[in-house]
């Protein structure tokens, strides 16, 4: 269930360009937030609130952790935040992915800032056991986090725009280099979505959308996307972020 | 307990806060946040004859103090309320008003009448103030005579009163206001949002797929009270009062402009809590300004002290 | 060093940016923070045919992201302004435009006809759109025949290139708009103040004496952008835009959305360097979204790309 | 000359019921400010400056203080600001009060907030060795500040409302149990100001006056007071705050 929960930054740090990697402090969202949900951010000044992905979970710390890029002036403000400030959340909010139980191999797809919510993702199929396969994509070396994270979970690829680490390219480049998976999990930029999902067409996959979103919580019609038969929508805020890769039209 | 109750044609209201038409869809999402009897009433999201689906996203910018939005009347038409939305809300102990749209005289007609046949529904908030609502080029809104046609005939396949909400988009609204009130209208409903936009500077385009949206939020608010106070002026039937509402002092305010009950919008997306929290504070405002109920207010408005 | 020069009726501006009418005063105030030659030109205040003292106070009032004014037009009148004021602005390597303002024709023709015979000015802004404005109880700047009447004869006894400045206060801006240019105006100026109400809760007044005053600053940015952008695809004389610019971002959204200048007000206000600021930032802030100078975002908003 | 400068909040504490006293370090404005003065302080998130009087000013540690009642949203906001934090100020605004040379004895009267001002002109009198009796009206026992530093001046007499403290009553009904003076300086609610220069007609008097403001350095007409011969008027924030008594209508 969604809640209005107060939580206390325990940390903050820049983690690669422009990228901010916060560790906030809440009981209840510890104990509810699943893979691919989201919290819905109040920022001081700003009208709206800020939709981040849950990157972490600790457990036992009862804390979560999130990254976001600093791109306009919602998330610049909330980067100032300062350890032992509290912040107004909303979560966890959206369905989240949710792991096919038969797995035995999952791709992860991730591209910039669509990286965070796979982290965790990664993370609780890795201690079920599933073999966990990574492509990650950034701009270039500056950009790069989480790497030796994803490594834990198993074989890890690091793709740049510019080359100027890992391999050159893009993420897309990339997924028939992999051996056979049974699911791939995707979040990124559209047209990186896009590309992906055309090329993996033949597989099960699952998709996490991004759009400008105002009540979060499936009240406002904000966020819709067609389903791929275009006879319905939708609401990406709390039908998705997740989706199937057929379900909707990117 | 202080008096906070407001009675309006069709309305018999515990207290005057309610949830703006677009801005809490059919209630469904906020009940989990709080009871939803506690609500004066509330305003449904637009309904018109058939589906729509809206207009292409981005639907949503955020500005000084306020947002913009192009949601394009989204619903999934009257019929389908009726039948989906209106009986969940029923379950509460609340007033419901239905807003409606629609882009002909007909359509206009053909809604509310449907609305008039629901045994739950209580009163319509007649919307003629969205951008999309032309007939012959011209926006029923900002034509007096238009305002006037759309309200009559709404009234005539209605027995539910009539709430017509204006836009502020117009060099007079008091012209406006005159002419639904002579055409019938029980009420008012004020205001609608402002016609705005943003430019992204990334892609050098509008942020919103449809160019332009409707700016709502704190940033409107002192439109919106000079138009309640311009208009008050003018009629004698009642105002629901909206544009930037955010807290209790708000509220006191609109009412004291001459608003008789109010509703919340914007504040809603930051806050889901809102409505319930105004609700808890707006006793203790009061009576900190010196009232003893929200009648007393009203009466001290009409007084003409601030009129 | 970025070329920002803009070429406009009359103006040779070495950049877009000018303090905005009624915000800079006549210029001496703010000369002691920086050197005004640095601004593309300065917009004097109102100048009416005899000295007004204005509305009583509180003249002005905070709203979220904004302000209300109601000045009411104090100025020492037209020829104190030519005598005591222009001198000094003609100290600076920049323009000047006068903003003339009139209860009536015949004072709207004797103040242009007073600037005219004045060397140091270059332009004049005429303000149609202030609320004080009236004649026959219709404001010139809402009414589109009124508009044109009063731009025709400012513009014969003018050999200044005339700006009008519009109203957002109407249905419907483009209608204005075209009915100026076809009267002969060299220019638009645009968004003048939305009129707005602010109520005192301990008196439960209006806070402004004046009860209604004009609102500004970042809240009605959505407004002035969405304006100038419908204008523009109306019109073909050329924009200065103004109405919330706070920082070079703003100025490039503007320019974006069709302004061919602009001009900060309210900024002013909280901090007094703001336009020699954001003369600053711009050439970093232009580079920054791709373009090399500012005929370079105009020619990119003229493509059509954005209009 | 008036200046844009950063001032550092050096002491913040409460010194009667939603009265702050503030010490903010600035070498420019601690050597510039003259009593009477006022500072345009920018509060974050409000679009306006608030205009808040010099109280005192230490040379030697380069501070200047301020006293301010929490009143609306802008005041609120500031009292929240923290030691160590830095604020944006115009100043110093405005003209300031100015001593007549040959006078032995004034009058200070001051109305709570009003009282903040006339405490460096008393201190600024004070050493040059003029006599200074004060009058501090204050609406209730919560509300006084300052007495013992005015006390240092010579007499000084408190006034509450409610007589919960003090004389009871208004600083109107003392200023005929006072000796003789040579001027007052007076500060504080329009009412007080009123009723005071009426009763001091004949008296060589000052006032300093509040209105809403904008610009606060004169350009932009918000804050004008007629003449006393209605002819003309005065900027408050740039020919005042300061006033000869006569010199204006109240
Ligand atoms: C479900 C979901 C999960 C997300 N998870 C992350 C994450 O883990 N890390 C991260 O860095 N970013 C994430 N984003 C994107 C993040 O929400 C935006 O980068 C952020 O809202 C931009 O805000 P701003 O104030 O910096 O930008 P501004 O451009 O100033 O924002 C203006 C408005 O546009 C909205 N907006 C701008 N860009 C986006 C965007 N890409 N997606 C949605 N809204 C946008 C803002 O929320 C705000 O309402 C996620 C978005 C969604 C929808
Ligand atoms: C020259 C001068 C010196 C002052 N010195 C002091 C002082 O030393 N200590 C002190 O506590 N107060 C002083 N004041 C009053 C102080 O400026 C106001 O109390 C303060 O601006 C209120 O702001 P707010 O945000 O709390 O109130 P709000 O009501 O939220 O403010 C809204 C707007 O009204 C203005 N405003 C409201 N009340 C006043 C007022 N009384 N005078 C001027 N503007 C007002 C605000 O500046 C703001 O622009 C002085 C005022 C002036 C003009
Ligand atoms: C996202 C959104 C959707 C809206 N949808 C409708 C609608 O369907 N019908 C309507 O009459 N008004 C609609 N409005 C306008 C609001 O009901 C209200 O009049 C306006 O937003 C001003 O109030 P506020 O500032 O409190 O939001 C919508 C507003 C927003 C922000
Ligand atoms: C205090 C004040 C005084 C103004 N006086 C005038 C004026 O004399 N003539 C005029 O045409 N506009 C006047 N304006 C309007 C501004 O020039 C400008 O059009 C408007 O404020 C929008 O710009 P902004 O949001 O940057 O302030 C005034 C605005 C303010 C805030
Ligand atoms: S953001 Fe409101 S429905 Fe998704
Ligand atoms: S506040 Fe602008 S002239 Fe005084």
């Amino acid at each position: 269930m969604i809640r209005r929960e107060t939580v206390m930054i325990k940390n903050s740090l820049d983690i690669a360009a422009d990228t901010v990697e916060m560790t906030l402090h809440n009981s209840y969202l510890s104990k509810n937030a699943i893979p691919g949900q989201f919290l819905h951010i109040l920022v001081e000044g700003h009208t709206l609130r800020r939709p981040i992905s849950i990157a972490d979970v600790n457990n036992e710390e009862e804390t979560i952790t999130i990254i976001f890029k600093k791109l306009g002036s919602g998330t610049k403000c909330l980067s100032a935040y300062e350890i032992g400030m509290t912040l107004d959340v909303l979560g966890p909010n959206g369905n989240g992915f949710l792991l096919e139980s038969k797995d035995s191999t999952l791709l992860l797809v991730g591209g910039g800032v669509g990286v965070p919510p796979l982290h965790y993702l990664g993370k609780k199929a890795s201690e079920k056991g599933v073999e966990v396969v990574s492509i990650l994509g950034f701009q270039n070396k500056e950009s790069v986090f989480y790497e030796e994270k994803f490594k834990q979970f198993g074989k890890t690829i690091v793709v740049t725009n510019d080359g100027s680490y890992g391999e050159r390219g893009y993420v897309t480049d990339f997924v028939q280099t992999i051996g056979p998976f049974d699911s791939y999990y995707s979040c990124g930029p559209a047209p990186m979505l896009h590309a992906l999902t055309k090329k993996l067409e033949g597989h099960r996959g699952y998709i996490s959308l991004e759009e400008r979103m105002t009540c979060g919580i499936g009240a406002c019609f904000a966020c819709v996307i067609p389903t791929s038969d275009q006879l319905s929508y939708r609401k990406i805020c709390a039908d998705g972020p997740v989706f199937s890769a057929k379900e909707v039209v990117l | 307990m202080m008096d906070l109750s407001v009675q309006l044609p069709g309305l018999q209201l515990k207290n005057p806060i309610m949830p703006a038409s677009g801005c809490f869809g059919f209630g469904k999402e906020y009940s989990q946040f709080y009871d939803l009897s506690k609500l004066g009433a509330i305003i449904m999201k637009a309904a018109t004859g058939e589906e729509r689906y809206g207009n292409e996203t981005p639907r949503v910018a955020e500005t000084p103090s306020g947002m913009l939005n192009a949601i394009g009347l989204q619903n999934p038409g009257v019929q389908k309320i009726i039948e989906n939305e209106v009986p969940f809300l029923a379950n509460y102990d609340t007033s419901i008003i239905a807003n409606i749209s629609g882009s002909s005289i007909e359509e206009y007609q053909f809604v509310a009448s449907s609305f008039n046949q629901t045994a739950d529904v209580h009163a319509i908030e007649l919307n003629i103030s969205c951008p999309n609502v032309k007939e012959g080029g011209i926006q029923f809104g900002t034509d007096p005579l238009m305002a006037a046609r759309v309200t009559e005939i709404v009234k005539s396949v209605s027995d539910l009163p009539v709430y017509v909400k204006l836009s502020p988009n117009v060099s007079n609204i008091k012209t406006i206001a005159k002419a639904v009130e002579s055409a019938g209208a029980d009420g008012l409903s004020m205001i609608n949002t402002l016609t705005g936009m943003q430019i992204h500077l990334p892609t050098k385009m509008p942020v919103l797929a449809n160019q332009t949206g409707g700016l709502s939020g704190p940033a409107i608010k002192p439109i919106a009270i000079r138009m309640i106070y311009e208009v008050k002026q003018q009629i004698s039937i009642p105002i629901i009062g909206m544009g930037g509402i955010s807290n209790a002092e708000d509220v006191l305010e609109f009412l004291l402009a001459g608003a008789d009950a109010v509703a919340v919008g914007t504040a809603n997306f930051q806050n889901p809590f809102i409505c319930s929290e105004i609700i808890d504070d707006l006793p203790t405002v009061l009576q900190k300004y010196g009232f003893s109920s929200v009648q007393d207010v009203a009466s001290f408005a009409k007084r003409g002290v601030t009129i």
